[in-house]
């Protein structure tokens, strides 16, 4: 497993940068923002990023993909971390991708990669049911009926879950609410009668959804995977949600720290530059520190998912952790550092920090995923 | 009989004949307070009759002198007459800037005319004060504050621009740090005025906060004519009275972060709202770790608190002591909201939930500016290394 | 409940910290050590101390004790931990004193009291049986034998174990380890056949012990308290003592301070006082802070231990913890900042580090402490 | 077969020949190690034979040229010889800092003849070095430095004071920072030179730690001659030297600290000493708490120096990222002990255990030395901000 980029990814990377920088900067977030586009995201910027091969980054070329493997997902989340790029990138090439490709059945594959890879159609992945994640708390009841299945319940805290054209449901096909086994992937099309959506905006104003389960219907070919076998797939799809949450929280980590030592260093009180208060200066070599061990743990789980590593959950895990942490920490720094100026709507810094926030929610926070480490651990 | 125990009697005796049965649902919020001045719309007769009653009775400011509008009680029976009000949840009549703020700095500092002129009218709610700093660029650096007064003989003309004026488009009258010399060291020459915000030639406009509301505002000065007769304290000398009103303010921050400690516990919250394991723990164990630290923490700042409220009590001048409440209570209030925030999840991280419309999390937001408010955290620790370590250079 | 001294208790402060800093500076400590006196304190100065009221501070006066309650015990406590004095104050003044003043009958209030008032007869408590303190794990057992009782089991841990006339034993006589039900304190002569002593040199050059017990025989008037209802008076005897550490780490804590800020203040680095360097004035600032919370928690478990609050437990448990993290950053820090004279033993601030090391592991680590608040906070 | 291959089953064969069965127990503590020099007492026949067994290979410096006492091994060659090595717990031949800092600085900076004489002496470990950096009142100030050498020719005048100096009493000869201009600015006029401990005018005395023990001395030096053909580098120009030398000396303690999150985690430590609760946690909650985040950092500080490392190995100029690692990895390592002795309780902080002699506690003090020497935490800190951050005035 190497810890550097090969020079297919540096060049990756740098498309990326320059792709955002010109189409998707911090403005463009906000213009989607107070125009309180329900979408939460422009249909005409991801269509161009599907152009770049972004969309299908995890989809074999065989199904239109670019197959740039999860240290190229990696690399796209961070540079949309950094420019709070709002897409469905996360729910549809991340999640779903990693779905199809890894436990889909061939007509699953061939039906959905290329869709994925073409940015034409939108999936969104629908776990909790609750507050705080906890997967195999799984509950929503899928009962054999008919050919197929009928699905109650609800699910909550669904990103895209309301544009999405098809979800990815997991659901409780025996067992109970706590058990491991027993919990089934559904792939349920979003306009199926019983399926309510509601969409929530949230603090960074991005937009999630609450489904609401009533008798829905499905076909037993809408089965990814096998039933009752469903929570080590979900975990292994998760996993590449959480690293590239991880990932983008790294962006968010980086950009907030960079934008902050140039604010302080320009900035003057006293007479002085603030950054040349030495307080600062060791905060913020602290906070410099942290950002490294950030990228360097963010790169280590992308790697080993990659690798298929034995260890690659537990690199996950201290990725969503490690990254959560620092990224918070980044985030309120800046915020403390820009002085009043960082209390305003008008500066970026905020944004950086709600953003964090509903990222490190997301999939687990930095204290489930800290104690699943010292389980797996043993202590 | 003692006389203190007459007056609990009798206190108790009016307030439940005389506090409106809307007054008594113990809110405390800003939403849900009276601000008073000339622009306030009460949002019930309740409420209106509640200011005037209480206003009648001096209760508004309970310990000021009657000549300045209050009833002039000791230090004891006001505690008697807070607990009264507590005890049936009545809300305060009102409550503005120039209760918390103006007021002990005329009391101090004001001559007789000035407090006969504005005392009066605060204690009655007829006039809304806002406080006038903070400058664009100065932040906590208050002696670099440049806008300008210009000797006019009876006069000053007024110009300049202040910022983080909390709700100046609602306040009536201002108290304002202007500069009257400039050729003096940074902290002289600055003069203490008031005037109205109604004068020609001022205006604002409204700050949107990452938490979405706008309490504060950028106010603007343009050849603003303010009386000499508007001069606290002497001319070149406002530094006296804006620290004075600091220290005031600090410590008073200090404890309402230490009542927000008295509520419902964060162990509490989450053992409510996560559930708890066969232990009787919260479910989350590193969780649970970090509420722990947070409500030792908490339980340790209520015991300074107490310990330096005896402290003011029994007359010690408590000096740069403020700084270190006004530090750790914003720090440690800031380290509870986000701990609130991983609590609630995802519910919690709605902006507009249908239930409490996002509360929590623009609550975890605001706390961000306590910190910086009123002097920063970083302020507080230079103050406290300077004035009490008197460490070199500080 | 106040948390302000009255005008004996600032007397008490004054003539102890007068009588420490010309009997009992830090160079008395590094004399004892470097003698490698088992006893680990001077007989003599003990005499002084017991003839200044000291030795009874906690016992009633018609019992010859100059019962200044645990407020006053706190303040010498505070005053030792400032000049690291060694002495058995703890183990008989606080401990024991609070053993036979609180649960003794008559005859052991009228045969002990006096002797620790008069500082000639030396105790010991003796709770822990493993490393890491749990009094209900006690499993030493006491058996019924004839007309009392048979001991049989290990303790360490025990302050002045090897030295003390007389030992209390925290015994099982009935239910088994774990168990707060079952649990008897008994009064054991140090020269009972069949009790072996060992004294162990600790980090901070303090002495232990640890006590093999193999059939011991005590009669049944050797019980403190009553059978099997050894648990709660052990407790209140265990928060005398635990607030008593609380008030020597505050003490600790407030000395390495002020050295190391005084020490800082002076020494040069590139030409100016290091104390003039802002990102030390900064944790100097906050350090101070988090001091006068250890000092605002101190004084509250002491006061309501002598008021009887219910709360008195709660505010001991939170002082212990509290305070015990304090310590420790004070003495962290301060060696940091003393830089590389920090490392050597010719300078005082590492016999802090050592001294509030152990003092914060008796009777209960913070760890253990907060965890105990929040059970009882049922989160 | 690659000719890897190749070497690795030579390699593996020597050693499983030559390495002596009591230098195969993995030791590698400071009180097991073969340090070498004049005043050496082998512990054991087969210390001796293994050390001249090694050197005769040039093994004991694997990548120095052959000239030099080295094998001239390539970087895959050395991890290949390193790799046998632990995989038969072969003990390190010798150690001492002629090895680790005088070697890479002599590769670099050293003349020819420099090279000849000194290097093969350090390789065969007959020469034991020390550094006389820090000052008396310099500490992590290297510039001040005051120890004076006076140009008389061909030789210098040394006199002056070192502190620091880890085990000068036992070393041979040292590398020592001298100021040969008074007249330069600080970083000026500091030169690099050697000389023989033994010396005339060379007095050591040992500094006891709180740790109990006295790795470092103060030194003295009374009217020394050092010889000018021992200056290393040009004149005036040490700084430098010392520079690449506290570069690399930074990176290498990252290392040290890295290796030692690869052993037994803190976590099982804690589980066998303490025991776990039902659901297999440690019984202690706050506790266990405390132990994730710093098995958290530590898993995360290795991924840090596995990235540095592959970038270093790559070629890239790491710069201050040497302080990076050298400021966590200390501090790390810190919060790790503290953690090692909670976890240790009672049984732990005795000073002289029958088992194993208060090894852990005297460790732990230990650590806090290691965020002072080689440039305290602060130093790092100010070293990040200034070169990687390139803030105002740092």
């Amino acid at each position: 497993m190497s810890m550097m980029l090969n020079e297919d990814q540096e060049m990756l990377r740098e498309a990326a940068a320059g792709f955002l920088n010109e189409n998707a900067p911090v403005s463009a977030f906000r213009e989607l923002r107070d125009s309180n586009s329900i979408g939460g995201f422009s249909r005409d910027l991801w269509s161009e990023m599907a152009q770049m091969g972004w969309a299908g980054i995890l989809v074999p070329e065989e199904f239109g993909g670019s197959e740039f493997g999860m240290v190229g997902a990696g690399l796209i989340a961070e540079e949309m971390g950094k420019h709070l790029t709002a897409s469905p990138f996360l729910a549809t090439s991340v999640l779903a991708a990693t779905a199809f490709s890894k436990f889909g059945s061939e007509a699953q594959k061939e039906h959905h990669l290329p869709k994925i890879s073409a940015g034409e159609t939108l999936y969104a992945l629908a776990v909790d049911e609750g507050a705080k994640h906890a997967p195999a708390k799984t509950a929503l009841k899928a009962e054999r009926s008919g050919n197929g299945f009928k699905l109650s319940g609800a699910k909550t805290f669904v990103a895209n879950g309301h544009v999405a054209d098809h979800i990815i449901v997991a659901a409780r096909t025996s067992g109970e609410a706590g058990d491991e086994n027993g919990i089934t992937l559904f792939l349920v099309e979003a306009e199926t009668a019983g399926l309510k959506r509601s969409a929530s905006k949230m603090v960074d104003s991005s937009s999630f959804a609450r489904l609401q389960f009533e008798d829905v219907e499905v076909n037993a070919d809408a089965v990814i995977g096998e039933v009752d076998a469903g929570y080590e797939p979900l975990d292994t799809i998760l996993n590449a949600g959480r690293a590239c949450l991880a990932a983008e929280m790294t962006g968010c980590a980086d950009q907030s720290f960079n934008m902050t030592v140039a604010y302080i260093n320009e900035r003057k009180q006293f007479g002085v530059p603030v950054g040349s208060f030495q307080a600062l200066q060791h905060r913020a070599a602290h906070l410099h520190t942290e950002i490294e061990l950030a990228k360097a743990v963010t790169l280590a789980a992308l790697q080993s998912l990659d690798t298929e590593e034995e260890s690659a959950w537990r690199l996950t895990a201290l990725a969503k952790t490690k990254v959560g942490q620092v990224a918070l920490l980044a985030a309120q720094e800046g915020v403390q550092m820009h002085g009043g100026m960082g209390m305003t709507d008008a500066f970026d810094i905020g944004l950086y920090l709600k953003r964090v926030r509903v990222a490190g929610e997301l999939f687990g926070d930095e204290s489930w995923h800290a104690n699943r480490i010292a389980d797996a651990l043993s202590f | 009989m003692s006389e203190l125990e007459t007056f609990r009697i009798q206190t108790r005796a009016w307030l439940e004949e005389n506090c409106p049965p809307d007054m008594r649902d113990g809110a405390v919020s800003e939403a849900t307070q009276c601000w008073g001045g000339r622009n306030w719309t009460f949002t019930s007769e309740g409420q209106k009759l509640w200011l005037e009653r209480m206003a009648a009775k001096g209760w508004t400011v309970p310990t000021w002198p009657e000549d300045y509008g209050g009833a002039g009680l000791t230090k004891d029976e006001a505690e008697i007459l807070q607990d009264e009000m507590t005890a049936i949840g009545a809300r305060k009549p009102h409550d503005n800037f120039g209760i918390t703020m103006l007021g002990p700095a005329l009391l101090k500092f004001g001559t007789q005319e000035q407090k006969l002129e504005h005392l009066p009218p605060i204690a009655r709610g007829e006039l809304r004060w806002c406080q006038g700093y903070s400058e664009p660029g100065a932040g906590s650096d208050l002696a670099s504050l440049r806008t300008k007064a210009e000797d006019k003989g009876d006069h000053y003309i007024v110009n300049g621009q202040k910022i983080w004026t909390s709700y100046a488009d609602q306040a009536d009258w201002i108290f304002c740090l202007v500069r009257t010399d400039f050729e003096a060291a940074k902290h002289k020459g600055i003069s203490f005025v008031l005037f109205d915000m109604a004068t020609k030639g001022v205006t604002t406009k409204p700050i949107k906060l990452i938490s979405g509301s706008s309490p504060f505002c950028e106010t603007f000065f343009d050849d603003v004519r303010v009386e000499k007769v508007n001069l606290v304290h002497e001319e070149n000398k406002g530094w006296d009275v804006a620290k004075y009103l600091l220290t005031h303010e600090r410590g008073m921050i200090g404890e309402v972060f230490g009542n927000m400690t008295g509520g419902r516990s964060l162990g509490e919250i989450a053992a409510h709202e996560i559930g708890v394991d066969d232990a009787g723990r919260v479910e989350e164990p590193l969780l649970r770790a970090k509420l722990v630290q947070a409500e030792i923490d908490s339980l340790a700042f209520s015991t300074l608190l107490q310990s330096v409220s005896e402290r003011a009590e029994a007359g010690e001048s408590l000096g740069a002591v403020s700084s270190v409440l006004k530090y750790y209570g914003t720090e440690l209030n800031k380290r509870r909201h986000e701990l609130l925030m991983e609590i609630g999840g995802s519910d919690e991280l709605e902006w507009s939930d249908e239930n409490d419309n996002g509360q929590r999390s623009k609550d975890w937001l605001r706390t961000k500016g306590n910190s910086i408010e009123g002097g920063t955290s970083e302020v507080q620790l230079q103050i406290i290394a300077k004035h009490i370590l008197q460490m070199p250079g500080a």
